[in-house]
């Protein structure tokens, strides 16, 4: 394959969990932290990542998100920080 | 195919904690397994072992077992997977027609190392694994778009690990025999929403071995040889966003492939006892879906009708299954020793009366990206 | 031209985790760290049908086939077998950091024993050393019994 | 009863030292793909797949899973085979057998490693015995040199002869394989001046480690003749795992394991006479040292013969056994393929497939696979079905 596209920063959320415990070391965030697997619009796959500025205890599949890049990026897959969710 | 038997099985006691060392429990079960088929090492005339870098922390982890198991002795390979792999290995090197006695042994001792970091490391480096993915919450995003698509809810997952503890208590070998109801396992702690401390398989240390023969030499060596009358395995997308998390095409395709070998045509009405790797308690509704035994989505109803229970039409983890045990990279195998001691009408309180056709099986891989299925018979 | 190749750099991601294991001796092992550290002692097992001894000390011999579980004591002197002295910056993977450099890595014959064991010289420089030399094991003051170095290195024995 | 089985596809990225320019699976997918259009074949027409590598060196935790979107391997039966540096031989091994098995037809064999995303001596250290052994190996080069230390003093080889065996790899690979990772000649003198890094082994005596991978394709006896007329046919396997601990490998002078599992091999494909029977080699030589140590475990020459052998010059390309026209070990070591490249390049030598580094009319090719604790594999290759 080497047609690129460009991607819209917004998708619907296709699956979530909310990690409530603790492994030094290899986690990103302090537990507890939401994952969920989001398909973007125009993409054919899922993109796992986190999720931010939600309420753990309300998040529901079908929620649209957006991508929230960060300030300073480094070249690696946190340069998103997270996806949080959005209207429209 | 030609016909192979297995003609001996054993496994340890699993535990959270064995102080044994890796050669030690691997010892033990490989003279067990021996015993059992009623020969010695020098019968045996090449052998698989099943070692993992990661969970054994060390590099080259087959080098640790290989005197234990008598593996330098002979031919032998390393088959790095769920144990279900190694046997596929083992069954091979048969059909070459360049072996005739197979010793397969698997061995795990989970509680030296931290299982969140290894699995973990089965994330792709360069974009999942910075996300803290492990075992526990890539399963409960499974969990949760299984359950999302089709219906299925907490109480029919947690029914499965009610079963599967109490079936535990008449399993020698079982890590965690308990009773408990569906209320205790929807009360248990979150470990990753939807996944609670009771829908999650324990980690054991433990090892498993089995034997496998040429049918000529499978007859003569042993009264009781149980055939293996067919087998398949098959992988799914790698990337947790590239698979539809809710559907098990690779278990159906590995399932299509060692029925056609074993001449299956209705699972539900030709298995009589079903033997799968529940590493969650979701997993097994799923892999009933996968194994054909009801319709995609329907695993849930099926468990409610009872039957999978004991005394059901299909009794599914007669052993208690992997929630009751989970020595990783054993699990499988450990699968196929259970299934041969059910076929062998050995399995003593946990045994299916009558069961002449058994299926056996094993995952590999993050959500059951990976499958192989074995089909057993007298 | 290919439009995946246009121009772009490739990147690399770092990944340093800690992978911690707590091995376990299991019982040979056990028992010997255990006689190294309380008594100065080194032990092996010895082979019910072939009485072959083996250092360390481990279940079942690799010849018979059968489990071992007459542990004996075996001399803390030995004969050199082969050596090398190592000159390239490598990781010491009990600490994590750089090992010292230059390093002798031993294989000793242990008197008594019928397998080998490998350990360190105090010596490094291999115009002194030659294989078939006498040596001694000299044991840690600090003994903690993880490890081999309760024994912290062997010297050649002068005058042999 | 025994099925025939043969290679049909070979195919290899060009290895380096570090390749930054595309990740694991898609340097596995650059071998993949050449091994497809060498056999003249798809991805449709493969049955099953086998990998190999060493998991700490990348830290991927089950690679076979993660190799998918590389391999092809999406909705195929695919596993994974490790067995240290015998990987490369054992997943050629694993290939072989499921051919053999009647279960598959058509099998891709995929070994790689990218071991300059890791410290790789400090991952291979730690194969060895955490309690009692580790701390003291200094990776896979000490004990080679040790073992070296011991043929010498048993047998009175030099340095020097580890030399040729060091110039003739090095040069094979310089002047005949474009894949190969080091490609420059080098002399005698090149070799014995070099810094000891592990007595009596020198910088130019070592293998380097590389980024690469190489996959290989295996076929049932009715799909080979298909595919292609002159398959290589896996005549012999043998392989023998020895020993566990470090220690008990050294002092012997010569290597055990190989001398087995050429037995096994030889027996297996009836060759009596390896000298005279084989026409070419492609041995892992981890280090030059062992180009000297092993040729008698090899049947090549008599006990304590290697200096001779090596010396006589035989073993060089335009003698009566060339060893390792592709440069071998020495010149390119990406270590779960490493095994495999050594297969790879056998076949290609008796399919009258390996270009410059063709050996004249060769028909009947060994590779070998070294590893773990002083493990050994071998596999005997012929264009014929069998020796007469």
């Amino acid at each position: 394959m080497q047609e690129w596209v460009e991607l819209s920063d917004t998708g619907t959320l296709l699956t979530y969990t909310v990690t409530r415990y603790a492994v030094p070391g290899i986690q990103p965030l302090e537990p507890p932290f939401a994952l969920g697997i989001i398909k973007l619009d125009g993409a054919s796959t899922g993109l796992v990542h986190l999720l931010g500025e939600i309420d753990l205890n309300n998040i529901s599949i079908g929620l649209r998100v957006k991508a929230v890049f960060r300030e300073v990026r480094e070249g690696n897959y946190l340069d998103i920080k997270y996806f949080k969710p959005f209207r429209g | 195919m030609e016909k192979v038997g297995i003609i001996g099985v054993a496994q340890t006691k699993y535990q959270r904690y064995n102080p044994a060392s890796h050669a030690e429990l691997a010892y033990e079960v490989t003279s067990k397994a021996l015993e059992d088929a009623g020969l010695t090492i020098d019968d045996i005339d090449n052998t698989v072992t099943v070692c993992n870098d990661f969970w054994d922390g060390r590099t080259i982890s087959s080098m640790t077992i290989t005197e234990a198991t008598g593996s330098h002795k002979s031919p032998t390979t390393n088959v790095e997977g769920d144990g279900t792999y190694g046997a596929l290995m083992g069954l091979m090197r048969i059909l070459s027609g360049l072996h005739e006695i197979t010793l397969v042994v698997a061995q795990s001792k989970i509680s030296e190392g931290i299982p969140s970091v290894i699995t973990n490391a089965m994330f792709d480096p360069i974009y999942e694994r910075m996300l803290g993915l492990d075992a526990i919450n890539s399963a409960a995003l499974q969990m949760r778009s299984y359950m999302s698509k089709y219906g299925v809810t907490e109480q029919q997952c947690a029914k499965i690990s009610v079963k599967n503890h109490k079936n535990a208590k008449a399993n020698p070998y079982a890590h965690l025999a308990m009773d408990i109801t569906v209320d205790d396992v929807l009360k248990s702690r979150v470990l990753a929403d939807p996944i609670k401390l009771l829908d999650a398989s324990p980690i054991s240390d433990g090892a498993c071995a089995i034997v496998m023969a040429r049918e000529r030499t499978a007859k003569r060596k042993h009264g009781k040889p149980i055939w293996i009358k067919g087998v398949g395995h098959c992988a799914d997308a790698y990337h947790l966003g590239d698979r539809d998390l809710a559907e098990v095409d690779a278990l159906a395709s590995a399932a299509k492939r060692a029925y056609k070998m074993a001449g299956i045509r209705s699972p539900l009405k030709q298995i009589d006892v079903a033997e799968v790797y529940d590493a969650f308690s979701y997993m097994e509704l799923m892999w009933m879906e996968g194994l054909g035994f009801c319709d995609r989505g329907k695993a849930g109803a099926m468990v409610d009708s009872g039957l999978t229970e004991m005394n059901g039409a299909l009794p599914v983890n007669p052993s208690g299954g992997v929630l009751s045990a989970h020595a990783v990279q054993v699990a499988g195998l450990a699968r196929i020793a259970e299934a041969v001691l059910q076929l062998r009408g050995e399995a003593g309180g946990r045994q299916v009366d009558g069961a002449s056709t058994a299926l056996a099986h094993g995952i590999e891989g993050a959500c059951g990206q990976g499958h192989c299925v074995f089909i057993l018979g007298k | 031209m290919e439009q995946g190749k246009e121009a772009v750099k490739p990147l690399s991601v770092r990944y340093i985790a800690d992978m911690p294991y707590n091995y376990h001796a299991g019982y040979y092992y056990s028992r010997f760290l255990r006689e190294l550290r309380d008594n100065k002692r080194i032990i092996g097992v010895k082979c019910p049908k072939c009485r072959k001894i083996y250092v360390p000390p481990r279940i079942v011999c690799r010849d018979c086939f059968v489990k071992m579980e007459e542990f004996v004591p075996v001399s803390d002197k030995g004969t050199l077998l082969a050596f090398t002295v190592t000159n390239f910056l490598y990781t010491d993977t009990t600490t994590g950091g750089p090992k010292k450099i230059p390093f002798t890595a031993a294989f000793i014959k242990l008197d008594g024993a019928d397998s080998n064991i490998v350990h360190c010289l105090d010596e490094t420089d291999e115009k002194k050393i030659k294989a078939g030399m006498r040596l001694q094991a000299v044991f840690s003051d600090n003994r903690t019994g993880d490890y081999f170095h309760d024994i912290d290195h062997f010297r050649i024995i002068k005058g042999m | 009863m025994k099925m025939l089985v043969g290679i049909v596809g070979v195919g290899q990225t060009h290895h380096r030292s570090k390749n930054t320019d595309c990740n694991g699976q898609e340097l596995i997918s650059i071998a993949v793909k050449r091994a497809l259009e060498s056999a003249e074949l798809t991805m449709a027409d493969i049955d099953a797949i086998v990998i190999g590598n060493m998991d700490h060196f990348e830290s991927i935790n089950y690679v076979d899973m993660w190799s998918v979107d590389g391999s092809g391997g999406y909705m195929k039966p695919i596993m994974k085979v490790t067995t240290g540096g015998t990987t490369g031989s054992a997943i050629g091994h694993a290939g072989f057998y499921h051919a053999a098995s009647g279960l598959f037809d058509t099998v891709l064999v995929i070994g790689w490693e990218q071991n300059s995303e890791s410290d790789t001596t400090a991952a291979i250290s730690t194969c060895f015995d955490p309690i009692t052994e580790r701390e003291y190996s200094a990776g896979a080069i000490g004990p080679l040199a040790a073992h070296y230390i011991a043929y010498m003093t048993k047998y009175g080889a030099t340095e020097a002869d580890a030399a040729l065996v060091s110039v003739r790899d090095h040069n094979n690979a310089a002047l005949y394989n474009g894949y190969a990772h080091l490609r420059q000649t080098i002399t005698v003198e090149d070799v014995m001046k070099s810094a000891y890094i592990s007595y009596p082994i020198k910088l130019l005596d070592i293998c380097p480690r590389s980024d690469g991978a190489c996959a290989v394709i295996f076929a049932s006896e009715r799909k080979a003749k298909k595919i292609t007329d002159r398959p290589a046919w896996i005549l012999g396997v043998g392989d023998c795992h020895i020993l566990v601990h470090l220690a008990d490998g050294i002092g012997l002078a010569n290597l055990p394991s190989l001398e087995i599992a050429a037995r096994q091999a030889y027996e297996m494909a009836g060759i009596t006479d390896p000298f005279n029977q084989i026409d070419v080699a492609e041995l892992y030589i981890p280090a030059s040292t062992a180009g000297v140590s092993w040729m008698e475990a090899l049947g090549l020459c008599e006990e304590g013969g290697g200096p001779r052998l090596v010396r006589s010059g035989v073993t060089n390309m335009g003698g009566k056994l060339p060893i390792n026209p592709s440069g071998g070990v020495l010149a390119t070591n990406p270590i779960g393929a490493t095994g495999l490249l050594r297969i790879g390049e056998a076949a290609l030598q008796v399919m009258g497939k390996a270009e410059k580094k063709q050996v004249e009319g060769a028909k009947v090719a060994v590779a070998t696979g070294f590893g773990g604790c002083f493990w050994s594999d071998i596999t005997v290759l012929s264009s014929l079905p069998r020796l007469d």
